[in-house]
């Protein structure tokens, strides 16, 4: 994909600090440990990307994780943040739980198809419904790597294993559930698509709520033969972008030639804006109505549709419906938080 | 309506001397008809009068309809626990009368609805039938809807009459109850004068029972045990609740958030917590780890099922080292188990939470005092050790009313524990530190809190096997450092939780005792019994697992030790065995599990057939 | 290419006698690189040759790219425990090599690829490096894409030659390996040939180490644990298996898996079985719980973090009296831990499991045959009592390959427990019996399967206080008496698991070892240790919990009993101190819990260092 | 509502005895202990209404529950056959081990809003994947009636409590959740809606996969303030029903005088009929698609539609794909179980 949306996620015309002032290499990790072309390596050179691009300051970021092959990448990243490589599934109230105590953390969760879809869905739901604010990419290859292969749950029914086994069970569309829940940013990705997943990113970090982002990445292990829909090969034979995106920070170079009336612009809380560019049908990933059926027809004709899918970018987040202070809860002093000896009076007097 | 007379001759309480200020009311009455008010007008009653009382609520698992019954026990000496008798019965609910009667302490008194006929059941007991279908019209002629509700203070009415309570003081008590509510006032008022009028006018008192003033409540407050450790929690600073609903600690967690919509909103608005309700105990610990690591004083509320659920966050806790407040209001299990029952049956389970090894602190707080300072003690060992820290508390304490003084203003500052700030980063060079380093011989490493903006602050948290630096490891001698290391925190931490409180006989005695939480109460009543029979011992009550060294020195210097626990299978017993052995053969095990709380007589019993002298 | 002369002359194992069939070959590799093909043609090889073997694979909790080992025990006297050192090193992995070759055994063979250069490193050491690049090429010259894979199967060839393993014994392993896939076995032929041809050529022996042929083999097996368990699932007659996958335990699932769709489906298509992955470890073990209400034989498999999950449900299969077997495949925790390590750390967290008083029968197995014959027993004892049950295996003994006699066809009958059929039901008639009574003294009450066409068969089962007919009931005596019969049924399944195996000392010794599972191995290869130092123990190996009376005897009848275990906190020790109380002060705690498997040796150690004489 | 379908559902035509020669009195249970006038205990009543009208042998019902008010009410319907009042929000497991062990039984899962939609909607979620032949009543009170009335997830965002506490977050629409999950049946009713909910259950209890059945319940005690969407005064008012249902078992007499065409029929795989009659628009029940739109637009418009959503009356149930033989699992006897010696010896020489 070329696109003439002026998004500094190429090489060329990447600046060799960012508006921090840091270079790439700060928001790098620990060398992975896992397979050579594992997808998920792909979606953490995406992730550095998008944070040195966004400006994201690295000792604000809590990476937060469960467990499993995707669940270990946040360690493959910004080494200057704060990692929580927690339990299986459960990392969603982790970071809410790191969230309420420090409104001012960013918080980046990785993590797996298994980790998400069958042991975590329950997390995920309520994360969702909640609106906590948090990036939440779900590194998806419908299976479990990291014990060795077997089917997640959000392997299509039918799904055939490396092995040979049918896979029995409904396949979960983790973007059409998000969005049934009333999730405030949906979207798609294929970590082979760079181009698009680094803006998606972008986007998704600088979303005030909950930002589910859904990147289908092959586990060269144990799903990538060749009729997998969580391969390679199919995954760039099948990949269909809904629309050409870009994500552009305030400090970004103004996109000035470009005639208006042809995309899409979403104005985020920052300042920042999502552009987002006609392919080949009209989309507006504002319409959360559109988004439902987009995704029904998809599922219907067994399509893989990548790009943003939904965004509200102005819903109340959880800590917005909290009216928590300036000062993280964390932060706060014994004098801010224990009541004088006259509140413990009337406590003791509504008593007598 | 004249009493019958069977019942006036055969009563032989009637004659006997008047009982002052000692003995149990016991209110049977079905749940969700609102006897809740009348009772606590009656206990408030009496304490006004100067009177200790303790008051007990046992009710079901239900939201309307089922048997409920509050015991309200009167004791000038200041005996709160549970007497198995009832002195004074106010029969309500047919379900159960015939029972309650049977069960009623010989030469009770026993109120009850006329026509339900119990006065045949036993010629021992003194009865008082009163037409309460009748009264309850008179109190309240227009509002027949009210009826069912006002009912039960038509009993409180009658029950002040016959046991002499201080009208004065029950209007004081209406007060308290309905004093927003004007009309609510005047009709409850009614009730209780209807009731009382008619007492006075158609029964002759025959039971020795009586209540009369004293002044030992002065300045004093009654208070359940959640509602305290509520009050803890909001004076150690807690700014994140995550929790979910289950009896016995719900009002735990509904309290602390109503202290903090009362004094941690600003003029402003803004609110210096925030309280999350969980979708289950799973999710409900995960947020107050995440909040525990990244520095807020954090706490999730629970009871059995919900320590079950949270067992694999609990050996993440405990390995990751991160602060959290875990309250068990310990209800009857296994399993669901008996809901609204009391049991100190989570013990075991708890101190070893999770597979693998580990340990971890547990609170046994007895009184409601002590349910509010634990609490803040809870959150400094738990921030000082970076370790899941319990509060032990029960249904026993946690949902009944108990007297005591009201509570001291917390002297001393909160501990936060090893914490470095970017200064410190500074200092030590971003190399200087390690996550997991034992920098003071004490086992217990520094931490960071996310968001510290300087290079080398940051570390990974994982419960995976990790290294001094936090980094990943399958070392096998760097697995096993740090296991010794948390054992060797495990050490540091054993003298510093609150050290069992001795209470010494005259002189030394070869036999002791040993309790915790609120056995504790029934214990040392059975004690003054058993001093009046001749026979003393030591007690110790424990107040925290790791047992300090008193703790071994107190089964040292006994031959015999009877460790008393509301469980079937002698957890505490179990406990003391693994860490101190030798105390093993010293143990005798006193248990009680059958729902209701300990009470002095079976105290007295129990040790009396093991020391037959 | 010659190897360096500096090795040539500075070697001093070059000059010692032969070493024949006792020492450990270590195969120091990277996971992912299909080095296990290899190690089990080697492993194999010996086995064929009659020598008796042992294989330990130490990988790490990754899919590709890691450090792994494989050991190989070679033993003619049959020790198949771990041996802290290496005897033949083959180092093919640069990123551990240097640490390999420090930790090998003085004297050891080191067969490694060329251009590490390992040979200037310890002077004691007798080195073999090899071209590894050049031969594989040589091997096969026209599928570069297969050489990482390949060069495996040259240092299989190398060893093969230098060890002086037999090449009938080679080819045989590989056709084993790869009968059904004729390219694939020409091509490891090839290479096994090549790396062989090369060493004879190439190479002077100068260790000590040999197999040479011997006839002790024969007829026997070499099989998993886990695959042993799966077998006995399929002989137990289980019909539903419900999991979760998690290190270690998922190949036992997966081969039951395997062997159901051999051996339990007809002809005609239908499956005498059903498995389900579950979403997670409460789901599955749910699932489990609902199908063995239902009358059928199920079980789940998991390891540690599993059991924490279950919690919940473990308490509720208890009070409701349901059979489930679990399979606790134990590694090393607290939490995630070391995955791919080893623990004996689950005992005490699984035997008291779940809040509320609970207790659960565990079974350790020591060996495969064990694994395979205590998954039938685990069945039985669910089944017969109503209760979880729980086999705890380990990594050690599940995914590491055992040599043993074939196992014997299963003796006797599945024993189903007490179920009422609908003629029992006619016979008893509707009222006749109760689900939760006491009818024969043992405890165990009488239940029916769901869908017994008959009034008066159906139960209510639920969580909550029941009575004896399994209504719902708050009562505490009604409680209490259910308590106190499922102590009876545990007094009753006390002596009806598998009792310890006594091993005594040639005359009876004061002092006693006790231990379980594969400890085992090491302890019996310790005992012949010191029995040739002139030390002797009496031993106890338990097989089960409860403990039968015959632990609480041999407690009674030695000084000092070292309780020998894999964990940091002497679970084991701690369930015979609450247990059996006059233990306690008799234990002394041997505890190895690094990961790794004990080893003979530090059980030498640990025991003269106490027991110094 | 009165209806033209010939519904042997009202008093006026009922048989004193079913088809199996079974009195209605004979699906009764014990006592409930609920509070006068819970929502629940009109489910009860209707559920026996339904079992019965539809023949169910009482000795095949497992009637699976979690843990609240609404599970307790397995007690309180079909004391012939067998309960299981598990643990809270885990019903769905327990409930497909006891299909897995015997096929024969009739699934009969109750729940609350709380053991679903909060702790229990991961279990609801992978039931629903899986197929798994069961009547899934949900009693919806939006609160936790047995822990004193707080928010479940089912009460939708700002929804005030009884105390005036305000809801924070999105409310979980259970039956578009379902849809979305690929739920095979898919319905919501009103438990003051007797008429409309006994064919409901009627044909959910014939339904050979999962039917979700999502019934409005009101919590006297806790949340019947008139302006809570689950109350009485609410329900009552806005109800809107999407179309008339009934259902005809094989043995029920014919439907005779009624002109087709104005109708839908659904066949059931024991040859009952779903017979659905258009009240205010065309709707299929067949259509997911049409279910879609249909619970969108009533979400957005804020409407309580109930009737019968979605029926897929052929899709496989997870008992189907497992093959399992005739003969219920747990009553297999060791002969059909362990293979014989030649099995173990050809097991063995695998090992050698
Ligand atoms: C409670 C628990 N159960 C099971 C496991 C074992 N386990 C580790 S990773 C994993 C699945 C990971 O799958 P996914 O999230 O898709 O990650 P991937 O490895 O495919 O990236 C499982 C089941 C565990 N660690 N904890
Ligand atoms: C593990 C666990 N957590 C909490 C509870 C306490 N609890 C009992 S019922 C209930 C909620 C029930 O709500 P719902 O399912 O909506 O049923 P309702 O009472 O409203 O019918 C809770 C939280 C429990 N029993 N078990
Ligand atoms: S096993 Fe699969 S998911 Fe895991 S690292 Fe390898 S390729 Fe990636
Ligand atoms: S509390 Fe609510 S849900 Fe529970 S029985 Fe009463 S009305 Fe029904
Ligand atoms: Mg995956
Ligand atoms: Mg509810």
């Amino acid at each position: 994909m070329t696109t003439s949306i002026p998004v500094p996620s190429g090489a060329s015309s990447a600046p060799k600090v960012n508006n921090l002032g840091l270079a790439k290499k700060d928001y790098d990790g620990v060398a992975s440990t896992l397979c050579n072309g594992c997808g998920h390596d792909a979606i953490t050179a995406a992730l550095i990307q998008a944070l040195w691009e966004d400006g994201m300051n690295p000792y604000k970021v809590a990476k937060m994780s469960g467990i499993g092959c995707s669940s270990k990448t946040t360690a493959y990243f910004l080494s200057k943040a704060w990692g929580f490589n927690a339990v299986h599934g459960r990392m969603p109230s982790v970071a809410t739980g790191a969230l309420l105590a420090n409104r001012t953390l960013i918080g980046v969760g990785v993590s797996g198809d298994g980790d998400t879809a069958s042991i975590g869905i329950g997390q995920f739901v309520h994360a969702v419904r909640r609106n906590v604010p948090l990036t939440y990419v779900v590194e998806n290859n419908g299976v479990y790597g990291l014990t060795k292969g077997q089917f997640s749950a959000t392997s299509e029914k039918g799904a055939k294993s490396k092995y040979g086994d049918v896979n029995p069970s409904e396949g979960i569309d983790l973007c059409s559930l998000a969005l049934e829940l009333g999730a405030t940013f949906v979207a798609r990705s294929f970590s082979a698509d760079k181009k698009q997943l680094v803006p998606l990113l972008k986007a998704a970090l600088k979303h005030r709520g909950i930002a589910i982002v859904d990147v289908i990445s092959p586990c060269v292990t144990f799903n990538n033969h060749p009729d997998s829909t969580k391969s390679y090969d199919w995954g760039r034979e099948h990949e269909k972008q809904i629309h050409e995106i870009g994500y552009v920070n305030p400090w970004d170079p103004q996109d000035v030639d470009y005639p208006a009336g042809e995309r899409i612009e979403v104005a985020m809380p920052d300042g920042g804006r999502i552009l987002v560019r006609k392919i080949d049908r009209d989309y507006d990933p504002r319409d959360r109505r559109a988004a439902d059926r987009l995704l029904a027809d998809a599922r219907e004709k067994g399509e893989f549709l990548t790009g943003l899918f939904y965004v509200s970018a102005d819903t109340p987040n959880l800590l917005d419906m909290l009216s928590l202070p300036e000062t993280p809860l964390a932060y706060l002093q014994q004098a801010d938080l224990r009541p004088g000896r006259e509140a413990l009076d009337e406590v003791m007097e509504s008593f007598r | 309506m004249t009493p019958p007379s069977a019942v006036e001759t055969a009563s032989p309480g009637a004659q006997t001397a008047m009982v002052v200020n000692d003995f149990t009311i016991l209110v049977a009455t079905v749940n969700g008809t609102g006897s809740q008010t009348s009772n606590n007008t009656l206990i408030r009653t009496i304490m006004g009068m100067g009177v200790p009382v303790a008051g007990r609520n046992i009710f079901p698992s239900n939201i309307y309809g089922l048997p409920t019954w509050y015991a309200i026990r009167v004791c000038q000496d200041g005996w709160s626990g549970r007497q198995r008798k009832a002195n004074v019965l106010i029969a309500m609910n047919l379900a159960t009368a015939h029972d309650d009667v049977a069960k009623a302490a010989a030469g009770a008194a026993v109120i009850y609805d006329q026509p339900m006929g119990l006065d045949t059941l036993r010629k021992d007991l003194v009865y008082y039938p009163v037409p309460f279908a009748k009264l309850v019209k008179e109190a309240c002629p227009d509002k027949p809807a009210l009826w069912k509700l006002v009912t039960n203070m038509v009993y409180v009415g009658v029950a002040a009459q016959l046991l002499g309570l201080d009208m004065t003081s029950v209007e004081a008590a209406l007060a308290k109850a309905f004093g927003s509510k004007p009309k609510a006032l005047s009709v409850n008022q009614a009730a209780v004068r209807v009731g009382a009028k008619w007492a006075a006018e158609n029964l002759k008192k025959r039971d020795p029972y009586r209540v009369e003033p004293r002044n030992l409540t002065s300045g004093k407050i009654l208070i359940d045990g959640n509602s305290a450790s509520a009050l803890g929690a909001l004076m150690a600073g807690c700014t994140v609740l995550t929790w979910y609903p289950i009896t016995p600690s719900s009002s735990l967690a509904e309290s602390l958030q109503d202290y903090f919509t009362k004094y941690r909103r600003t003029a402003s608005g803004e609110q210096r917590y925030a309280v999350v309700q969980a979708e289950d105990e799973l999710a409900a610990v995960g947020m107050a780890i995440g909040a525990g690591w990244a520095g807020a004083r954090s706490m999730t509320t629970t009871s059995g099922p919900g320590i079950s659920l949270m067992s694999e966050f609990i050996g993440l806790a405990y390995y990751a080292e991160i602060p959290v407040v875990i309250i068990d209001v310990q209800r009857v299990g296994p399993s669901t188990g008996l809901p609204t029952r009391t049991m100190q049956g989570d013990l075991l389970f708890t101190a070893y939470n999770s597979h693998g090894d580990t340990k971890h602190p547990l609170l046994f707080p007895t009184s409601a005092q002590e349910a509010y300072e634990m609490t803040m003690v809870a959150f400094d060992i738990a921030e000082r050790f970076q370790t899941p820290t319990f509060l032990m508390l029960d249904l026993e304490l946690g949902m009944n009313n108990w007297l005591c003084d009201p509570f001291p203003y917390p002297v001393g500052d909160i501990d936060r524990g090893k914490v470095l700030t970017k200064a410190d980063i500074e200092r030590l060079g971003a190399n200087g530190w390690g996550r997991y380093k034992d920098v003071d011989g004490d086992g217990i490493p520094y931490r960071t809190l996310p968001g510290t903006e300087i290079d080398g602050a940051a570390y990974f948290t994982r419960g995976t096997g990790h290294d001094e630096q936090a980094r990943y490891t399958e070392d096998s001698a760097a697995y096993k450092r740090n296991l010794d290391r948390l054992l060797k925190k495990w050490e540091t931490l054993r003298n510093a939780v609150p050290g069992p409180v001795l209470s010494p006989a005259k002189s030394p005695t070869r036999v002791g005792l040993v309790a915790l939480g609120t056995t504790h109460w029934p214990i040392e009543e059975a004690r003054a019994t058993l001093r009046g029979k001749g026979v003393e011992f030591d007690y110790m009550r424990l107040r925290a697992f790791p047992f300090a060294d008193a703790v071994r020195d107190f089964f040292a210097s006994h031959d015999r030790v009877y460790v008393i626990e509301e469980n079937r299978d002698g957890q505490m017993a179990a406990m003391l065995r693994i860490e101190i052995p030798e105390t093993s053969d010293k143990i005798k095990s006193v248990l009680h599990y059958d729902g209701l709380p300990l009470d002095a007589e079976t105290v007295v019993e129990e040790i009396l057939a093991h020391e037959t002298r």
